[in-house]
């Protein structure tokens, strides 16, 4: 097909993968700490609703994302408060917060909007696209990367801050520490708990950032279980990255590069459930390439946890 | 120490998250605007009102039985088996395209199908287990991923070579499997299948297996410590792949018994959708992969779905409440609540 | 379960009908229609009415047999996935009133509401044909399964049939709840020429009229007229009038002259149809359109009437 | 007086970790703590460090009563702990673990140069060699230990509290250590330290504290005591010395000819052209620094690795790169040298712990399933024989205390008289009541005509049990002795890489 490999597949790769690699983070940031975070998808969902009927009533896209952000963190500390504080399996109670989200979100749609199913409204403004002076005039690269929500751009800032957050600051390393040997850490005067929640609560703002972008950055509505299973790849992201915010961005860009080029290859004629298949083949095919030698940290915790 | 303390600690334990799980409920319906008793009286109705509703609920708990069956089989082995989902749906559809499509009948032809179905869940898992045993590719990464592609690849059989093109329809299914291949019902009138008595059978079985058998042994003790096990001659490789087949078998067999038994053929979404294998993979964490204690959380898990569905008919409480209800339960219900607030009070009380 | 029969409605005997939805409402704008045809039927007919949504596909068949045991007067259902679930509790209850919508079970207790959307498809592709001035036109659907495709194969028929130059893009969301991605699709088909884009995708169609709105092209909504959204945008809207099927099945429940059997309802019968063509529409007709096209169709529209054009069923092969 | 520690009772649930513990240490002092596994030693270290609380009872430091209730205080008190398992993060350096948690900062940043400078500093001041650099994971346990006194030292302690430092030290190492902490007090630092060995309580404490049951059972001057006093207040009772009789050799039960084993990651040479003998009735040692090759050759010989070259017979078959069920069908019993990676299950209970390797025994099994009467039975009769203490059979090996849980794993080991015990660090950090038994125990194996091969660290073990000795060094066999012949100061100078002509 003459397009599979046209310029506007960097553009749609940024743009799909942007929810993959602001939640991959908030799970990579929780890993690191030891906690294993299945409930990225809920968060996520939350993020997407909260920024909606925000907007709906504020009528400010940016007091929208506030007001996401600090409703999908609260919500997160039940995760942080349920795990931490009352030993609860990681696992399950990360299943439970994605049928809670589910469930909330549900609920309020029909409550708040009395609508159902999905809910949008024209007068609603979503999230505008950033030009960025410099970069715009760059010939080819200002096309490809120019022209994103600003949450997308905040997500390569995420990761470039998360980046030297752990490679250069001390906290950073305190996060580590934890996540490799929480008693040696506790044992250091290292309040181990308060980390873990802080990890926690960032997965939080970062999943509200990736809802937001859902909601408000690629569309402008909110429609029941919208994250349709993103939560999820999100985890693959965080788990294929090695929990290394660079990582997790080349493993969310591979996801969101796949599944860009498996829209374009609908036209061959393969069905489509083979082409939909495409973005997990590749994935798996990658990781024989990038083997995962390390076991994560989160990993074993979750899985002590289980027994 | 004190073995009277600590079994009164295993049963204060669920039974004040569920307390707790219910007063958020409380909550939450009172939000909803209807009458709390009545809401839970239709719930616990719904679940185990009378012998219909019971029967039900036990015809609902049986594909999360066997799923968390399997989930907890290769938890006991150290494996973290995520891939219970795809392995369902692979179980499920080969079992209806082999009764389908192969020339055998009746109780024969009902057999081989399930066993077939079995088979291929099996090696969909095996093949999971292979590349982490060749390759070092994360269980977790692959059989979370190995989902998504069972589903399509499901989908694209039914939708495609083996697609019912009869009926004058419109949903990607399988041909409906003759009377003679259904599993029989356990009571006439009721939905409730033999399907139950495989798994309380598999369930008894396994915890036999796990505690009785010297193969049990050399599972539980892999999954206690590698390095231990390798030391006294377990041989990690064998014992990882026969645990994780029969962790994918068990897990096929869920979507096998599912559609001898109540869909009699292999529709697409209708094993997914109801998340029999998260439902059944929770089951298996909270009870912390004991074969016995996998197949009551089960049951309760199931009576919470058939619950909400009482909910759902007889009130105006929203579907979306039940969810609530639910996943409060379920979030209270591993919490270590009696530990922490017993601890609390005591050192308060010092 | 039995007690609810007599004594639950002592003070008057009204007649109680049970909506038995395949699904969540809000999965699909369609079972609202449904759910508010019965409603406003029942209102109007002096009826009880209570609508039931299943979570998922194994719930049906429960709540069908919950639905007799409660001694519900009728039961209606709807969609494809209900056929199994009713076909096993209809034929165990035999004296029972049941009516199913958009999908076909053959039994005596049954009544069954088939539609032929596949000709309002056609009405579709043929005034997009007829409009495309890049000669490519696009269709999201949400999933390769056989009761979306009855979509795009009369759409494609559609568009033959008045243009063969025109070239059809057709792609699939994999889901039926993921906006964000069908407009990623729509954008793709957008950039690759097509200046109508034809939204079949339920939930997911708000992400096409967004790119729509957002890159300036055309596409349509389903069902219901979804033009008044988005006139500049939105230009057409296939209809499948359910909603007014499940209103006469409970009113014709209600005053007695219930009769089982299968109806199919076309363009003919008013089932199905396309906006302007067979039905007004509060929105100003597109320049995109125009009143020639409009009129073209129309014509197309008469001869399915008359018989003299058959479009393919393809469901039927 | 620097620290007192006053009438410190430590109840878990009903049962008193420590029971009216009295405890004081001066300043330049080394006070050591002595008792057997599970006296109460760590406990009432972990109370001084904020990690527990006392039950009852008072800590008063510089003569004010503090109330210690984490170890942030302590650390600001301070007190510094190096703790029995080592509280390390391995994939960071060591620089990075010295400084954990009072790390230099450049602004946000974490000045990982400065830090690494000024740990480098600090080595070099109290006289340890280390690199800063280096990934502490990687590091030989020696480096790691005294990783974690410098860490103690960076933060600033005085009172530094050393548990079991020298349990996995190397006799080198040891050495190293005793001058270390000498260096210390003349610094102006204070000492407490646990260990099991009382030859180094004798060498370098002042004082010694014995515990036994959560009892101190004596406070004595160490110039006023003895090894023999100081053990009885220990164990109860008075020591035997076990003499290793003369008895007749038999046939070759192990032979190792010229094998070979290289590094799958880096292809070093591990095991360089080892060949060696072992036969009936006879204990043969292994000397050597740990690290070189002693591992590898335990891997060889049980089957755990495969070697390149070379063959291992066993009781008379070739049992070269063969499965460990098949080595061991063939006559070997192993004690493992890390009782909690190789030798248990922690999480198990005490049967399953002790059933590994004999479930398979047709005395234990009927076609695959267990008889657990049976198995019951023998579990609880072997604990008692061999006197491991516990509430009860189906207690967590975790909760036994190492010593307890090093008889269990050898109980297992030695009942199931095989024809071959192969012997790795058996006595590793047990408390000497303890050791006298498996001592014996060995001894008794020799003599009842079976093969041991003893690997160990400890030379005075290797020294007492040894019909014949090998000194190892980079993998390769580098001297060999009878047990006439054998001295400490030979094997030091082989096992140090040196040459004995
Ligand atoms: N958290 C705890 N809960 C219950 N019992 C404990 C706990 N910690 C220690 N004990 C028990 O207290 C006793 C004393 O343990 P402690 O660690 O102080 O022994 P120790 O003298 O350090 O032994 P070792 O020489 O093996 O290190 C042991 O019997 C141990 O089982
Ligand atoms: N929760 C607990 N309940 C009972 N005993 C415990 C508990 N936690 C730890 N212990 C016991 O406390 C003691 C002290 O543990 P410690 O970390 O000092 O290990 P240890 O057994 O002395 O190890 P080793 O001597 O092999 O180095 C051990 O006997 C351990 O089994
Ligand atoms: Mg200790
Ligand atoms: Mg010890």
């Amino acid at each position: 097909m003459e397009s599979l490999f046209d310029l506007s597949l960097i553009n749609s790769t940024l743009r799909m993968m942007a929810p993959l690699l602001l939640a991959g983070l908030g799970g990579a940031i929780c890993s690191r700490v030891g906690v294993f975070n299945v409930g990225l998808d809920g968060l996520m969902l939350m993020g997407a609703f909260l920024g909606v009927a925000a907007n709906a009533y504020t009528h400010n896209v940016w007091l929208a994302i506030l007001i996401a952000v600090i409703g999908t963190t609260i919500f997160s500390a039940l995760y942080a408060y349920m795990t931490i504080n009352l030993q609860a399996n990681m696992i399950v109670t990360g299943i439970a917060i994605n049928f809670l989200s589910i469930g909330i979100t549900t609920f309020a749609l029909r409550t708040i909007f009395d609508v159902q199913g999905a809910y949008y409204n024209n007068e609603m403004q979503g999230l505008p696209t950033w030009e960025i002076p410099v970069i715009d005039q760059i010939p080819l690269l200002g096309n490809l990367l120019s022209g994103q929500s600003p949450i997308v751009y905040l997500g390569i800032l995420c990761t470039i801050v998360m980046y030297f957050f752990f490679k250069k600051s001390v906290a950073g390393s305190h996060f580590d520490a934890v996540g490799i040997n929480p008693i040696a850490a506790k044992s250091q005067g290292i309040k181990v708990k308060r980390i873990q929640y802080q990890a926690v609560l960032i997965s939080g703002v970062l999943c509200a950032l990736a809802g937001a972008q859902l909601s408000l950055g690629q569309v402008t509505m909110f429609s029941e279980n919208m994250t349709a299973g993103r939560g999820f790849i999100a985890l693959v992201a965080t788990m294929l990255g090695q929990s290394n915010p660079i990582g997790v961005f080349l493993s969310s860009g591979l996801f969101g590069f796949t599944e860009a080029i498996s829209i374009r290859l609908q036209g061959l004629n393969v069905p489509t459930n083979f082409t939909l298949m495409l973005p997990y083949v590749i994935t798996i095919l990658a990781m024989f390439i990038f083997k995962d030698k390390t076991q994560l940290s989160a990993l074993k915790n979750s899985a002590g946890s289980s027994r | 120490m004190n073995k009277l303390k600590t079994n009164a600690t295993v049963f204060i334990q669920p039974l004040l998250a569920v307390i707790v799980g219910l007063l958020v409920g409380t909550i939450a319906i009172m939000l909803s605007g209807e009458s709390v008793i009545v809401t839970y009286q239709e719930m616990w109705d719904g679940a185990f009102g009378n012998l219909y509703f019971l029967t039900n609920t036990l015809e609902r708990a049986i594909p999360i039985i066997l799923a968390g069956l399997g989930v907890a089989f290769a938890f006991r082995a150290g494996f973290f088996n995520l891939g219970a989902e795809g392995q369902l749906v692979m179980g499920a559809v080969t079992t209806a395209i082999v009764t389908v499509y192969l020339p055998f009948q009746g109780l024969l032809n009902m057999v081989i199908s399930i066993i077939a179905g079995m088979l291929i869940a099996g090696l969909y898992s095996f093949l999971a287990g292979w590349m982490e045993q060749r390759f070092q590719i994360n269980l977790l990464i692959s059989t979370l991923l190995l989902n998504y592609i069972a589903v399509l690849f499901a989908g694209y059989l039914v939708s495609e070579p083996f697609r019912d093109t009869s009926s004058a329809g419109g949903v990607p299914q399988t041909v409906m499997v003759d009377e003679a291949s259904r599993l029989p019902k356990l009571l006439t009138g009721m939905n409730l299948h033999y399907g139950f008595v495989i798994a309380i059978i598999l369930a008894i079985v396994i915890a036999f297996i796990m505690k009785r058998t010297t193969f049990g042994y050399e599972v539980r003790m892999l999954g206690q410590n590698v390095f231990f096990a390798q030391y006294g001659g377990i041989n990690r490789k064998k014992i990882m792949f026969t645990s994780l087949l029969i962790s994918g078998m068990l897990a096929g067999l869920a979507g096998s018994v599912e559609v001898l038994g109540i869909h009699y053929r292999f529709i697409e979404g209708a094993l997914s959708n109801p998340q029999f294998a998260w439902t059944g993979l929770m089951a298996a964490l909270l009870a912390n992969s004991n074969p016995i204690g996998t197949t009551v959380v089960a049951i309760f898990l199931a009576a919470l779905d058939t619950g909400s569905l009482g909910v759902e008919r007889n009130t105006d409480v929203p579907n979306s409440i039940s969810g609530i209800i639910q996943a409060v339960l379920i979030l209270f219900i591993s919490a270590k609540f009696t530990m922490n607030f017993l601890n609390q009070r005591k050192k308060e009380g010092k | 379960a039995d007690e609810s029969g007599n004594s639950g409605n002592s003070s008057e005997d009204a007649k109680r009908v049970a909506v038995v939805l395949t699904d969540k409402i809000g999965v699909n704008p369609f079972f609202q229609q449904i759910s508010d045809g019965a409603t406003k039927a029942a209102d109007e007919a002096g009826l009880e009415v209570n609508v039931i949504e299943s979570s998922d596909p194994t719930e049906i068949e429960q709540n069908l047999q919950v639905a007799v045991a409660e001694d519900y007067d009728l039961i209606l259902t709807a969609t494809f996935d209900a056929v199994d679930a009713l076909t096993r509790v209809a034929e165990q209850n035999p004296e029972q009133d049941f009516a199913i919508i958009d999908a076909v079970v053959d039994l005596p207790n049954v009544k069954s509401a088939e539609f032929r959307e596949y000709e309002a498809s056609f009405l579709l592709g043929a005034a997009a044909g007829l409009s495309t001035e890049t000669n490519k036109i696009g269709i999201v659907l949400a999933m390769d399964v056989p009761q979306i495709n009855k979509y795009k194969s009369g759409f494609e028929e559609g568009v033959a049939h008045v243009n063969s130059e025109a070239e059809v893009l057709s792609s699939y969301v994999g889901s039926f709840a993921d906006p964000a991605k069908a407009k990623e699709i729509a954008l793709q088909q957008n950039a690759n020429g097509a200046d109508f884009i034809a939204a079949a995708s339920a939930v997911s169609d708000l992400g096409v009229f967004e790119a729509a709105k957002e890159e300036g092209f055309y596409t349509s909504g389903q069902d219901i007229d979804r033009t008044t959204d988005d006139p500049e945008h939105i230009v057409l809207s296939q209809l499948k009038n359910t909603d007014v099927v499940a209103y006469d099945f409970v009113k014709e429940y209600g005053e007695g002259n219930f009769e089982t059997g299968t109806q199919s309802f076309g363009v003919a019968e008013d089932g199905v149809g396309l906006t302007f063509v067979t039905a007004e529409s509060e929105s100003p007709l597109s320049d995109f359109i125009g009143q020639e096209t409009i009129d073209k169709v129309t014509e197309l529209k008469d001869q399915i009437i008359s018989g003299e054009l058959t479009v393919t069923n393809p469901l039927a092969q | 007086m620097l620290l007192e520690l006053k009438d410190i009772t430590k109840k878990y649930g009903d049962f008193k970790a420590n029971d009216q513990v009295s405890f004081s240490l001066n300043k330049q002092e080394i006070h050591a703590i002595v008792g057997e596994n599970g006296a109460g030693k760590t406990t009432l270290m972990r109370m001084l460090y904020g990690m527990e609380k006392p039950t009852s009872g008072d800590i008063f430091i510089n003569g004010k009563k503090q109330n210690i209730d984490n170890p942030n205080i302590a650390i600001e008190l301070g007190i510094g702990m190096v703790h029995q398992h080592f509280m390390l993060f391995p994939p960071f350096t060591i620089a990075e673990n010295v400084v954990f948690h009072h790390e230099p900062k450049k602004g946000w940043r974490y000045d990982r140069k400065k830090a690494a400078d000024e740990v480098a500093q600090l080595a070099e001041k109290f006289g340890m060699k280390i690199n800063p650099l280096d990934i502490a994971g990687d590091a030989p346990v020696g480096i790691q230990q005294r990783v974690e006194i410098l860490k103690v030292l960076y933060q600033g302690a005085d009172v530094i509290i050393l548990d079991e430092p020298t349990a996995v030290l190397t006799p080198l190492e040891v050495k190293e250590l005793l001058v270390s902490l000498r260096e210390l007090v003349k610094m102006g630092k204070s000492i407490i330290l646990i260990t099991h060995k009382l030859n180094e309580v004798m060498e370098i404490a002042d004082r010694v504290t014995v515990l036994r049951d959560g009892k101190v059972t004596g406070t004595l001057t160490t110039k006023d005591t003895n090894p023999e006093e100081l053990s009885r207040l220990m164990v109860g009772r008075e020591l035997k010395n076990n003499p290793l009789p003369s008895i007749e050799k038999g046939n070759e039960i192990l032979s190792i000819k010229n094998i070979e084993m290289t590094s799958k990651k880096s292809g070093k040479t591990l095991l360089d052209d080892v060949t060696l003998q072992v036969r009936q009735g006879e204990i043969v040692g292994i000397a050597g620094v740990s690290g070189n090759g002693q591992s590898e050759l335990i891997q060889a010989i049980t089957g755990l690795a495969p070697v390149n070259k070379g063959s291992v017979t066993l009781n008379g078959a070739d049992m070269t790169n063969r499965s460990v069920k098949q080595i061991r069908d063939q006559g070997l019993s192993h004690i493992p040298e890390d009782r909690y990676l190789w030798g248990a299950a922690k999480e198990a209970n005490l049967v399953d712990n002790m059933m590994m390797t004999d479930y398979a025994k047709p005395a234990f099994q009927k076609a695959g399933v267990l008889k657990l009467k049976e198995i019951r039975r023998y579990v609880a009769e072997s604990v008692k024989k061999f006197n491991v203490k516990t509430t009860s059979i189906d207690t967590s090996a975790q909760f036994l205390s190492g010593g307890n849980l090093q008889k269990l794993i050898a109980a297992r080991e030695i009942q199931k008289n095989t024809p071959f015990l192969l012997a790795a660090e058996p006595t590793r950090g047990v408390d000497i009541g303890a050791m006298e038994f498996i001592h014996e125990q060995l001894i008794e194996k020799r003599n009842n005509g079976d093969a041991v091969l003893l690997i160990s660290s400890e030379l005075s073990e290797i020294l007492a049990l040894s019909d014949r000795v090998f000194v190892m060094y980079e993998g390769k066999i580098v001297g060999e002795f009878d047990h006439q012949n054998a001295s400490e100061e030979k094997l030091s100078i082989l096992m140090a890489g040196g040459n004995n002509e």
